[in-house]
C-alpha cells in the first residue's frame, strides 16, 4: 500500500504521537521558571480532540467493511504484505473509546497533577502514550503488534502508576504491578509463541484458515496457547484469578492514574480478547467459551465479596471494577452469532464498556475532588458530601446507581444487554449469579452513599471542585443519563462496532 | 293512600340528619342538640305510623306482597346491585313499636342525663347524636329491602352499642361527673367486649350474605324467597351439607350474637356499663330486638332447610332459643345488680323469642318481640328512675352528715328497699311492667309467652313423642317459673321493706320528663297484648302472617288458644312470684340470701354465671393474645428481623469492619449462620490478598497448571 | 384525545423536581411553596382524565405512543384504563396532600425533601400508565431511589432510619431484578415489550419451565412491594422511619405498585399459571391476612401497628385477586363473581391507600406535637382533641371495614367473590376481619383516646414550646385530612363512581383472558 | 546432523520453567527481573525454532523474536526504573517486604 494510504489510514494515531512530542517538547522548553507550563494539560486534552476529529475524519474509510494497514517487507525476503492492523468499525470504536477516556482522564487531573507531581509534561505525554497503545492495540490483527501494543501500554502504564516517587505506596504498587505485568506478558508471549508454532503465521485471520483447514495434528498446542494469552489478557482486564494486582497498583497509584486503568488497559484488552477469540480461534468456541464463563462467574463474585471489606474507596473501586469486568465477560461469553437479534453479546459488552467508561472515571472523578480537599480517599472522607457539595454527591449517587445497573442510568442498559445475551442463550445460570452479585454489591456502594447523604461531617466546610473536574463530572452524568433514556444511537454504534467480527464469526 | 309509602326512606334519615347535624354543627348546644333529636324520631314515629296506617288499609297485597323502592348502587361485573327499601305487614308491626319506643327512651334521656342541671352529663348532645344514629340503624334495618342495606344498619348499631356502652369510658380532667375510674375502666373494656362479640357473630351473618349472593345472584329478601331460587340452594352442597341450611347457620350466628344468645350472650349484661336509657334502648327497641327481627325475616330459609337436612338449621335455633331462656332466667336469680337482673332477664325472653321461631312460627316470635320492646323498655326506665332517685338520695345524705364518704354503688338492690312509697309512680309502673314479663293476665307478656308456649305444646302434641317441641315447652314453662320467681325477689328487694340504706332512705321520684314515659309504656304493658290476643282473631296473625307466603314453605295459622298450657304457666307464674317477694320482701342487709339458704352451692354457680366469662377468658382470649404476640417474636425475633438484620449487617460490612463484626456476633443464631456466609466469605477471599506479589503470580502459575491438568484430563 | 394527558401528568412532578432543585435552598417558602403548586396540575389533570374517562367503558384510553429505542423495539407508550385510572388520581391526590402537609412539618433540608418528594410522584405515577415493560420497569427503580433516601435522611433517629432505607432498597431491588430477568426471557419470545400485546403472544408458552421461573420471578417483585407474608418484612421498618408524608405515600401508593403490577401484568401474562398456582398464592394472602392482624395487634408503636395492619389489608386484596385468577372461566355467572371478586381487589387498593394515607397523616398529627407513637404513653386523648378523637375514630373504623365506610365494599366485594370460588378460603378469610377489630378498637381507639387522661403524663410528652398551632387538629391538618374522609364517606355510601369504571375494565380484562 | 524440534521445545520449555521458578521464589528484585528475561527468551527460543522447522521462508519468527528482544530491554529499563525508585524510598529491594498494601 502507499505511504498516502498509510498515513491516512494511521492519522489518529499520527496525530497523537505528534501531540504527545508536543508535550514532551514544551515541557523541556517550559522546565525552567517558565509560567505557561499550566497550558499543558490544555494542549493534551487538544490533542485528544485532534484524535477525536481525525477518527471521525477517516471514519467512512473504516466503518464499510474495514481497510486493513499492511507492512512491506524488504524486496529480499518476498516483499510480501504483512496485514498488521485494520481500521474496521471494532478499531474506530476503540479509537473513540480512547479519546473520550483521555479527556476525561485530563480533564479531572488537572489539580491534581499541579498539588501532586513534578513532571507534568512527561505525566501528561505519558497517558497521551497510553492512550495511543489503546488504539493501536485496538487495531492490530497481528500476534506482533498485539504483543508490541500490549507492552507498550503495559510499560506506560507501570511508569504512570509509580509516579508519585515520594509516596511509597505509589512506588510499591508500581513494583507489584510491574513484576506482575512483565511476568503475564511472558507467559502470554510464550503463548503466542505456541500458537505460532501451531500455525506458522502471525495473522490473525490466516491462524484461524490454517486450524479450520489445517491437515497437520497441531490443535493439542493451541489450548495451551489458548490458555496463556488469556492469562496476559486476564492480567489486562484484572479477571479473576490474573486480579490480584489490580487493588494494590489501583490504590498505590495517582488517583488520576487509577482511574484511567480503572478503564483504559481494561478495554484494550478487551478489544484484544474479542479480536483474537473471534477472528483467530472461531474453531476454539467450546473451549474458550467454558473457560471464560467459569472466569465471568468468579470474577463477579469474588470481585463483590472483596469489596465488601473495604474502606478505601479507591480500592472499593478497584474491586468493583473487577466485578464490572465479569459483567462485561458475560457478554463475550454468550455471544449469538445471529447478529440480526437485538444482542449479541459482543454489542452488550461494547454498550457496558461504553457506559462503564463514563459511569467509573465519573466517579473517579468526584474520588479526585474529594481527595483533593480532604487529602484522602478513605470512606469517612466522603461524610456529609451532600452538604458540603451537592453537586459531586448527586452525581456520584447517579455514577454508584450506574454501577448497580438501576434505571435511568448507563449501567442499567449495559447489564440489560449483557444478561438479555445470557439468557438468549439459555445460560440462565450466569444470568442469576450476575443478578445475585448485582444485588451484593448494593451493600458497598451503599457505604459510600450513607457516607454521603446520611453521614455528618461536623467541620467539613462546603468546597468547590475547580472548573475541570466539574466539567468532566457533569459530561459523565450527563451521558450517564443519556446512554439510558436516549439510548438508540448508543446501541447502534456498538451493533455497527460488532458487526463485522460478529459476520466473521 | 300509597303516596305514604314513597316517604318510607326517610324514616330512618331524620335520626340520621339528626346525628350528622349534631356532631357536626350543634354540639355546643346541649338543649337544641336534644331537640333536634327528639324531634326527629317524633317525625319518625309520626312517618311511621303513617306508613302502618297505608298498610293496615293497603289490605291483603300490600301486607303481603309489599312495597319497594330500587335504587342502583353498584356494578357487579355484567350485573347491577341495587339496593332499597320495602314494606310489608312484618315491616309495618316493627315500625309501630321502633320509633314509639325510641322516642319515649329520647324524651326519658332529657331528664336522666340532666340536662340544664349543675351535674349534667359533659358530653349530652354527643349522647343524643349517638342514640339517634342507633335508631336510624334500627330503623334502616327494618325498612331495608336487601341484606346488604340490613347489615349496613346492622353495623351501624354495632358501632353505636360500642360508642354508648364505652359513654362512659373517659373524661375531662376537670370533670366534675359522678363517674370514677373504676366505672372508666369498666365501661372501656365492656364497650370492646360487646363489638368484639357481637363482631363475631356479624362476621358470620356477613359469610352468610356473601354466600347467599354467591349462589342467588341477588341480595334482595324477597328474590332470594322465591320457590325456585330456594330449590336451587337446598340443592348445592356446601361443607356436605345443603347450603341453604348452611346459610341459614350462618345468619343464626349473627343473630346470636346480636340477640345475645347462647353462647355470645355475654356481652349483654357488662353493656350495663352505658346509661341507663341505653340499656332501654338496647335490649327493649333495637339491638337485640335486630336478631330476632333477622330470623324472623329469613324464615323462610330456615324452612327450606328443615325440609332437606337431618340436622335443620330452625332446631338449632328452638335448641339455642330454650338453653338461653333457662339460662339467663337462672342467672338472674342470683344478681344484685338491678338492671343487671333486667339484662339476664332479657336474655332469657330473647331466648323465647328464639323458641317461638325455632318452632316455625313467625308470628309467635315477633309478638313476644313487639310486647317484650314495651315491658322491657318500662322496666328498664323504671330501674333508671330508681338509681336515678337513690343517687339522688345519695348525694342529699352525703350532704346531710359528712362522714359518709364510703363508696356506694347506687344499683344495688341490697341498699334499696320500701321505695313504693318515695316513688310512688316509678312503682306503679314498674308493677306493670314486671307481672307483664312474668305473665299475668291480662297483660302484654302473658299473651305472647303463652302463644310461644302454646305454640309449642301443639307441636308436640300432634306427634306425641317427647319431641324437641316437648322440651321447648318444658324449658319455657319453667323459665316462666323462674322469671316470675327473680321478678319477686326484685320487688321484694326494691320497694318492700324497710330502706336498707341512707341513700334509698333520702330517695325521691323522678323529674316529669321520666315519669311520663313509664307511665305510657305502663299502659302499653298493659293493653298490648291484645293486638293478637286469640279471642279477637288475632289481628296480628292476619296482618303480618302472610309475609312468608310468597316462599311456599311457610305457612302462618294462628294456634287455638290453649286452656292447659295458659293455667300452667299463669299458675306457675303467681306461684314464683310470690315466692320470691315473700322471701325477700324483709330481707335485712349481711343476712345470708334465702335462696342461698336454699340453693346452696348453685346459687354460688348462678352468681357467678356458671363462669362462662372466666372460661372464654382463658380458652379464648388469651390463646388469641398469646398468638399474637408470638407471630410477633418470630416476625421481629426470631427468624424475620434476623434475616434482615443479615441485610442490614451486609450492608454495614461495607461501610466499615469493626461495625460488621458486631452485627455477626449479634446473638440470634440465624445472623450467626447466614451473615457468616457473606461475611466469611468476603473475609476469607479478602486475605488471599497478601499484598506479596510473589504469592499472586503463584496463583497464576497454580492457574495454568490447573486449566492445563483440565485439558489433558478432557 | 390526542391531549398529552399522562405525559403532562407523569412529567409535570418531574420539571417542578428541577425548579425546586434550582431555588437556592435557604428560600424555604418559595421551596414549599412551589413543590405544592407543581404538584397540583396533576390532581387536577387526572381528575379531568377520570371524568373524561367514566363515560367509556373498559378499553385503555389516553394513549400515548413514541417510538423510543428501535433497535430494543422499545417504546415510550403510556395509557390508562380503569384499573390503572383510580391509582393514578390515588397517587396524586396524596401527593399533593403529603407535600401539601410538610411543608407545614418539614424543617431540615427542605429543598432535597420537595425535590426528592416530586420526583417520587414521577416514578409512582409513570409505573401505573408506562404500557411498556422496558418503560414500566425504570419507572418501578425511579420511585424507588428517592423513597430510598426520605426515609434515610428525613427518618426519625430513633428507628434507625438509614437501616430501615437500605432495607427497603435491599428487599425492592432483589424482586425488581428478578422480575427484568423474566421480563427479557418474555422479551425473547414475543419480540415485544407491549404490556398489552403481549397476553395475546402468550409468552414462554414454549418453555413450560422457563415460564414458571419467570412468572414466579416477576411474582416475587410484586409480592414484596405489595406486600405479601413471608416478604413482608421492609415494611415496618420503612414505615416507622419515614417521615409521616413519607409513610403516607408509601402505604397509600408504593404498595399499590406492586398490586397494580400483579393485575396488570402477572395477571394477563400467565393467566393459566396463574391459576394453577392460585391455591398457594391464596395460603400466602390468607397468612398475610391473619398473621399480620395478629402481628400488629401485638404492637405498642402506632405506625407499627398500621404498618402491620396494612399487610393485612393487602392480604384481602390478594384473596380477591386470587379468587378472580382461580378460575379462567367466562361463563356468566362465573365471570360476574370473578369480576366482583377483582372489583373488590382494585377497589380495596384504592380504599387502604385512602385510609391508611390517612391513619399515617393521623399518626403524624399526634406525633408531631408529642414526639412519641407509644400507645402506652396516650389515654383519655378524647377529651382533650374530640376532633382528633373523630376523625381518628372514622378513618379506623373505615380500616376496620365498617359498612357505611368505604373499606367495606371492598372487603364486601372480595369475600363475595371468594365465596363464591374459593369458599375455603373465605372462610378462613373472615377471621382477619374479627381480628381487625380487635386491634383497632382494642389498640388505637382504646389506649390513645379512651381512659383516664393523666394531665402529668401530658406533660412530660408535649411540650408547647415545640407546637405553634392549636392543640387539637390544626387546620393544615384539617385541610390534609378532609378529602380524605369525604372519599371514606363517599365509597362507602355510594361506590358507583369509582366502581364504574373499574367494574368495566376489569370485566374486559377477565374476559380477554 | 539436525537437532529435532522437540529438543529444541523441550529447552524453551524448561528454560520458561526456571525463568518462571526464579520469579517465584527469588527475594531479590533485581532475582525476579532476571527471571523474566528467562521466560521471554524461553518464548523467542519457540519463535525462532517455529521459523526454522515451519516456515523458513517467511521470516515472521525471526522478526517476533527481534521485537520481542528490543522489548526485554524497555521492560527492564521501565522495571529498573521503578525498582530503584522504590529502593529509594525503602532501602530495600526485597520483593516480600513490599507489603504496605493488602487486603
Amino acid at each position: 500500500m502507499t505511504l498516502t494510504q498509510f498515513l491516512v489510514l494511521l492519522l489518529p494515531e499520527l496525530v497523537l504521537t505528534l501531540v504527545a512530542l508536543v508535550v514532551l517538547g514544551l515541557d523541556m522548553l517550559w522546565r525552567n521558571g517558565n509560567g505557561s507550563r499550566h497550558l499543558l494539560p490544555w494542549i493534551a486534552l487538544a490533542g485528544t480532540v485532534a484524535l477525536l476529529v481525525a477518527a471521525v475524519l477517516i471514519w467512512p474509510l473504516g466503518s464499510t467493511g474495514g481497510a486493513a494497514i499492511t507492512f512491506t517487507t524488504g524486496k529480499d525476503f518476498g516483499g510480501d504484505q504483512t496485514p498488521m492492523m485494520v481500521l474496521d468499525p471494532l478499531a474506530l470504536f476503540f479509537k473513540l473509546f480512547t479519546a473520550i477516556v483521555l479527556a476525561l482522564v485530563l480533564l479531572s487531573s488537572g489539580n491534581y497533577v499541579r498539588a501532586h507531581i513534578r513532571f507534568h509534561g512527561e505525566f501528561y505525554a505519558l497517558i497521551l502514550f497510553a492512550g495511543l497503545a489503546m488504539t493501536l492495540s485496538a487495531a492490530a490483527t497481528n500476534l506482533l503488534m498485539i504483543y508490541l501494543s500490549l507492552e507498550f501500554l503495559s510499560i506506560t502504564s507501570y511508569l504512570l502508576t509509580g509516579y508519585l516517587r515520594e509516596d511509597e505506596r505509589s512506588t510499591e504498587g508500581a513494583v507489584k504491578y510491574f513484576v506482575y505485568g512483565a511476568t503475564a506478558s511472558a507467559v502470554m508471549l510464550y503463548g503466542f509463541s505456541l500458537l505460532y508454532g501451531a500455525t506458522g503465521t502471525l495473522d490473525l485471520a490466516s491462524i484461524a484458515a490454517v486450524l479450520t483447514g489445517s491437515v497437520i495434528p497441531v490443535h493439542w498446542l493451541v489450548y495451551p496457547a489458548l490458555i496463556m494469552v488469556l492469562v496476559g489478557l486476564g492480567f489486562k482486564i484484572a479477571l479473576v484469578p490474573f486480579h490480584q494486582w489490580a487493588p494494590d497498583a489501583y490504590e498505590g497509584a495517582p488517583t488520576p492514574v487509577t482511574a484511567f486503568l480503572s478503564v483504559g488497559p481494561k478495554a484494550a484488552g478487551f478489544a484484544v480478547l474479542m479480536r483474537l477469540l473471534l477472528t483467530a480461534l472461531p474453531g476454539f468456541q467450546l473451549d474458550w467459551i467454558s473457560v471464560l464463563a467459569g472466569v465471568a462467574i468468579v470474577t463477579m463474585t469474588l470481585g463483590n465479596l472483596v469489596a465488601l471489606w473495604q474502606s478505601n474507596v479507591k480500592r472499593l473501586l478497584a474491586y468493583s471494577s473487577i466485578a464490572q469486568a465479569g459483567y462485561m465477560l458475560i457478554g463475550l461469553v454468550a455471544l449469538a452469532p445471529e447478529a440480526h437479534s437485538w444482542t449479541t453479546g459482543l454489542n452488550g459488552l461494547l454498550i457496558y464498556l461504553f457506559a462503564y467508561l463514563f459511569t467509573n472515571l465519573g466517579a473517579f472523578a468526584v474520588v479526585i475532588a474529594v481527595e483533593n480537599h480532604t487529602g484522602s480517599a478513605q470512606l469517612d472522607a466522603f461524610a456529609g458530601l451532600m452538604r458540603r457539595n451537592s453537586f459531586l454527591a448527586i452525581t456520584m449517587f447517579l455514577f454508584l446507581l450506574s454501577l448497580i445497573g438501576i434505571p435511568p442510568t448507563a449501567g442499567f442498559v449495559g447489564k440489560l444487554f449483557v444478561f438479555g445475551a445470557a439468557i438468549q442463550r439459555q445460560m440462565i445460570m450466569l444470568a442469576v449469579v450476575g443478578i445475585v452479585n448485582s444485588v451484593i454489591s448494593v451493600y458497598y456502594y451503599y457505604a459510600i452513599m450513607r457516607q454521603m447523604f446520611f453521614g455528618e461531617a461536623p467541620d467539613a466546610p462546603p468546597f468547590d471542585e475547580g472548573p475541570g473536574l466539574r466539567v468532566a463530572v457533569g459530561v459523565a452524568a450527563l451521558m450517564v443519563l443519556m446512554i439510558a433514556l436516549y439510548a438508540e444511537p448508543f446501541i447502534r454504534l456498538a451493533s455497527d462496532s460488532v458487526s463485522l467480527l460478529a459476520a466473521s464469526f | 293512600m300509597d303516596f305514604l309509602f314513597s316517604f318510607t326512606p326517610l324514616i330512618p334519615l331524620f335520626p340520621l340528619l339528626a346525628f350528622a347535624v349534631i356532631v357536626l354543627f350543634t354540639y355546643r348546644y346541649n338543649r337544641l342538640s336534644s331537640d333536634i333529636a327528639i324531634g326527629s324520631i317524633a317525625l319518625s314515629t309520626v312517618l311511621a305510623w303513617a306508613v302502618l296506617l297505608a298498610t293496615l288499609l293497603g289490605g291483603e297485597h300490600i301486607q303481603v306482597e309489599g312495597w319497594q323502592l330500587r335504587v342502583p348502587w353498584l356494578p357487579a361485573g355484567t350485573t347491577v346491585l341495587d339496593l332499597g327499601f320495602a314494606v310489608d305487614g312484618f315491616t309495618a308491626a316493627m315500625l309501630f313499636m321502633v320509633p314509639f319506643v325510641c322516642l319515649m327512651i329520647f324524651i326519658y334521656s332529657q331528664g336522666y342525663m340532666k340536662l340544664g342541671q349543675p351535674d349534667q352529663d359533659p358530653r349530652y348532645a354527643r349522647f343524643f347524636a349517638y342514640i339517634s344514629l342507633f335508631a336510624a340503624g334500627m330503623l334502616g334495618l327494618v325498612v331495608a329491602r336487601d341484606l346488604v342495606l340490613l347489615f349496613v344498619s346492622w353495623e351501624i348499631m354495632g358501632l353505636c352499642s360500642y360508642l354508648l356502652i364505652g359513654f362512659w369510658s373517659f373524661r375531662k380532667a376537670d370533670d366534675e361527673h359522678h363517674i370514677d375510674e373504676a366505672q372508666v375502666i369498666r365501661a372501656r373494656k365492656a364497650a370492646l367486649k360487646a363489638f368484639i362479640t357481637t363482631r363475631i357473630g356479624d362476621v358470620l351473618l356477613f359469610s352468610g350474605i356473601a354466600l347467599l349472593y354467591s349462589y342467588t345472584g341477588t341480595v334482595t329478601l324477597r328474590e332470594i324467597f322465591r320457590p325456585e331460587t330456594l330449590e336451587t340452594l337446598q340443592t348445592i352442597s356446601l361443607l356436605g351439607m345443603p347450603a341453604v341450611t348452611v346459610i341459614a347457620l350462618l345468619v343464626f350466628g349473627g343473630a346470636v350474637g346480636k340477640s345475645a344468645q347462647f353462647p355470645l350472650h355475654v356481652w349483654l349484661p357488662d353493656a350495663m356499663e352505658g346509661p341507663t336509657p341505653v340499656s332501654a334502648l338496647i335490649h327493649a327497641a333495637t339491638m337485640v330486638a335486630a336478631g330476632v327481627y333477622l330470623v324472623a325475616r329469613m324464615l323462610p330459609l330456615f324452612i327450606a332447610g328443615f325440609e332437606v337436612a337431618d340436622a335443620p338449621a330452625l332446631h338449632w335455633v328452638a335448641i339455642v332459643g330454650a338453653i338461653t331462656a333457662l339460662l339467663g332466667a337462672t342467672i338472674g336469680l342470683a344478681q344484685d345488680d338491678i338492671k343487671r337482673v333486667l339484662a339476664y332477664s332479657t336474655i332469657s325472653q330473647l331466648g323465647y323469642m328464639m323458641m317461638g321461631l325455632g318452632l316455625g312460627s313467625l308470628v309467635a316470635g315477633i309478638f313476644h318481640l313487639l310486647t317484650h320492646a314495651f315491658f322491657k323498655a318500662l322496666l328498664f326506665l323504671g330501674a333508671g328512675s330508681v338509681i336515678h332517685g337513690v343517687e339522688h338520695g345519695h348525694h342529699v345524705a352525703a350532704h346531710a352528715d359528712h362522714v359518709h364518704t364510703e363508696h356506694f354503688n347506687p344499683n344495688d338492690m341490697k341498699a334499696m328497699g320500701g321505695l313504693r312509697h318515695r316513688m310512688p309512680y316509678t312503682f306503679v309502673a314498674y308493677l306493670a311492667g314486671t307481672l307483664a314479663l312474668v305473665g299475668i293476665v291480662p297483660f302484654a307478656g302473658f299473651w305472647s309467652k303463652d302463644e310461644i308456649l302454646a305454640e309449642a305444646f301443639h307441636l308436640w302434641r300432634a306427634d306425641g313423642a317427647l319431641n324437641l317441641p316437648f322440651w321447648v315447652w318444658l324449658a319455657g314453662t319453667l323459665g316462666a317459673f323462674f322469671t316470675a320467681l327473680y321478678m319477686g325477689r326484685q320487688l321484694g328487694l326494691v320497694f318492700w321493706g324497710e330502706p336498707r340504706h341512707t341513700a334509698a332512705r333520702h330517695a325521691h321520684e323522678s323529674p316529669s320528663s321520666m315519669t311520663i314515659p313509664l307511665i305510657v309504656l305502663a299502659l302499653f304493658a298493659l293493653l298490648f297484648g291484645f293486638v293478637n290476643a286469640p279471642f279477637l282473631g288475632s289481628p296480628l296473625h292476619h296482618f303480618m302472617g302472610g309475609v312468608h307466603e310468597a316462599s311456599e314453605v311457610v305457612h302462618a295459622e294462628a294456634v287455638p288458644f290453649n286452656f292447659t298450657v295458659a293455667a300452667i304457666s299463669t299458675v306457675l307464674a303467681v306461684a314464683g312470684l310470690l315466692l320470691g317477694w315473700l322471701l325477700y320482701r324483709n330481707y335485712r342487709p349481711g343476712q345470708v340470701e334465702p335462696f342461698q339458704v336454699v340453693l346452696g352451692p348453685v346459687f354460688t354457680l348462678l352468681r357467678n354465671k356458671y363462669y362462662i366469662d372466666e372460661l372464654y377468658q382463658q380458652v379464648i382470649i388469651r390463646p388469641v393474645v398469646w398468638l399474637s404476640n408470638f407471630c410477633f417474636n418470630i416476625d421481629d425475633r426470631w427468624i424475620i428481623d434476623p434475616f434482615v438484620d443479615l441485610v442490614g449487617a451486609a450492608g454495614r460490612v461495607a461501610s466499615d469492619i469493626v461495625r460488621v463484626l458486631d452485627s455477626v456476633v449479634v446473638d440470634r443464631w440465624f445472623v450467626e449462620g447466614t451473615a457468616q456466609l457473606f461475611n466469611a466469605a468476603g473475609r476469607g477471599l479478602r486475605y488471599s490478598e497478601t499484598g506479596r506479589v510473589q504469592n499472586y503470580l503463584l496463583v497464576v502459575a497454580v492457574t495454568i497448571l490447573l486449566l492445563l491438568g483440565l485439558y489433558l484430563y478432557f | 384525545m390526542n391531549f398529552p394527558f399522562l405525559t403532562l401528568i407523569t412529567f409535570i412532578p418531574l420539571l417542578g423536581a428541577v425548579v425546586v432543585a434550582l431555588i437556592p435552598g435557604r428560600r424555604e417558602r418559595e421551596i414549599k411553596l412551589v413543590a405544592v403548586l407543581f404538584s397540583v396540575p396533576s390532581l387536577v389533570l387526572s381528575l379531568i382524565a377520570w371524568l373524561l374517562y367514566a363515560q367509556n367503558a373498559g378499553e385503555i384510553k389516553f394513549l400515548e405512543e413514541a417510538t423510543w429505542i428501535p433497535t430494543l423495539n422499545a417504546y415510550y407508550r403510556v395509557g390508562v384504563d380503569g384499573i390503572s385510572l383510580p391509582l393514578v388520581f390515588l397517587t396524586t391526590l396524596l401527593t399533593t396532600l403529603s407535600l401539601f402537609y410538610s411543608s407545614y412539618t418539614i424543617k431540615k433540608r427542605v429543598k432535597e425533601f420537595f425535590a426528592l418528594f416530586l420526583l417520587l410522584e414521577t416514578g409512582m405515577i409513570g409505573v401505573f400508565v408506562a404500557l411498556d415493560l422496558v418503560l414500566f420497569y425504570i419507572f418501578w427503580e425511579v420511585g424507588l431511589v428517592p423513597m430510598f433516601l426520605l426515609i434515610g435522611i428525613w427518618g426519625q433517629p430513633q428507628d434507625r432510619p438509614q437501616y430501615s432505607a437500605i432495607k427497603f432498597f435491599l428487599y425492592t431491588l432483589v424482586g425488581s431484578v428478578a422480575m427484568l430477568l423474566a421480563f427479557i426471557a418474555i422479551y425473547m419470545t414475543t419480540g415485544t415489550w407491549n404490556i398489552l400485546q403481549i397476553p395475546g403472544l402468550k409468552p414462554l408458552a414454549g418453555n413450560p419451565g422457563l415460564a414458571i421461573a419467570a412468572f414466579w420471578a416477576i411474582f416475587l417483585a410484586f409480592a414484596i412491594k405489595v406486600p405479601s407474608w413471608p416478604f413482608h418484612t421492609w415494611l415496618p421498618d420503612a414505615h416507622t422511619a419515614a417521615p409521616t408524608a413519607g409513610s403516607v405515600v408509601l402505604a397509600g401508593v408504593l404498595l399499590k405498585l406492586g398490586g397494580y403490577g400483579m393485575i396488570r401484568i402477572l395477571l394477563p401474562f400467565f393467566p393459566d399459571l396463574f391459576k394453577q398456582f392460585a391455591p398457594w398464592i391464596g395460603v400466602l394472602a390468607l397468612i398475610s391476612m391473619i398473621y399480620g392482624a395478629l402481628v400488629s395487634m401485638a404492637q405498642w408503636d402506632l405506625k407499627r401497628l398500621i404498618a402491620y395492619s396494612s399487610v393485612s389489608h393487602m392480604g384481602f386484596f390478594m384473596l380477591g385477586l386470587v379468587a378472580a385468577a382461580a378460575s379462567l372461566e367466562v361463563a356468566n355467572p362465573v365471570l360476574t363473581s370473578r369480576a366482583i371478586a377483582l372489583n373488590g381487589a382494585v377497589l380495596q387498593m384504592f380504599n387502604h391507600g385512602i385510609i391508611t394515607g390517612g391513619l399515617f397523616f393521623l399518626v403524624g398529627v399526634i406525633y408531631e406535637r408529642t414526639h412519641t407513637r407509644d400507645l402506652k404513653a396516650f389515654g383519655g386523648l378524647s377529651a382533650k382533641m374530640p376532633v382528633y378523637y373523630g376523625v381518628m375514630l372514622t378513618t379506623a373504623l373505615a380500616s376496620l371495614g365498617l359498612p357505611g365506610l368505604a373499606g367495606f365494599i371492598s372487603e364486601f366485594m372480595v369475600f363475595r367473590g371468594a365465596f363464591a370460588l374459593i369458599p375455603t378460603y373465605a372462610i378462613i378469610g373472615v377471621v382477619a376481619i374479627v381480628l381487625g377489630a380487635a386491634y383497632i378498637l382494642w389498640k388505637i381507639v382504646q389506649h390513645v383516646f379512651l381512659g383516664e387522661f393523666s394531665e402529668e403524663r401530658w406533660q412530660e410528652i408535649f411540650n408547647p414550646a415545640h407546637w405553634h398551632f392549636s392543640l387539637d387538629m390544626a387546620r393544615f391538618e384539617v385541610i390534609t385530612m378532609a378529602p380524605l374522609l369525604f372519599f371514606m364517606v363517599l365509597v362507602g355510601i355510594y361506590p358507583a363512581p369509582v366502581l364504574n369504571v373499574i367494574n368495566a375494565a376489569t370485566t374486559a380484562l377477565l374476559a380477554m383472558l | 546432523m539436525a537437532i529435532p524440534l522437540s529438543w529444541w521445545l523441550t529447552v524453551a520449555a524448561a528454560l520458561f520453567a526456571i525463568g518462571l521458578y526464579g520469579v517465584l521464589s527469588r527475594r531479590n528484585a533485581i532475582g525476579v527481573l532476571l527471571g523474566i528475561e528467562l521466560m521471554l527468551n524461553a518464548a523467542n527460543i519457540n519463535l525462532v525454532a517455529f521459523w526454522r522447522f515451519i516456515t523458513p521462508q517467511a521470516l515472521t519468527g525471526q522478526v517476533f523474536a527481534i521485537f520481542v528482544i528490543g522489548i526485554a530491554a524497555a521492560e527492564a529499563a521501565a522495571g529498573l526504573a521503578i525498582i530503584i525508585s522504590a529502593y529509594r524510598r525503602r532501602r530495600t529491594v526485597v520483593v516480600d517486604e513490599l507489603d504496605t498494601m493488602r487486603w
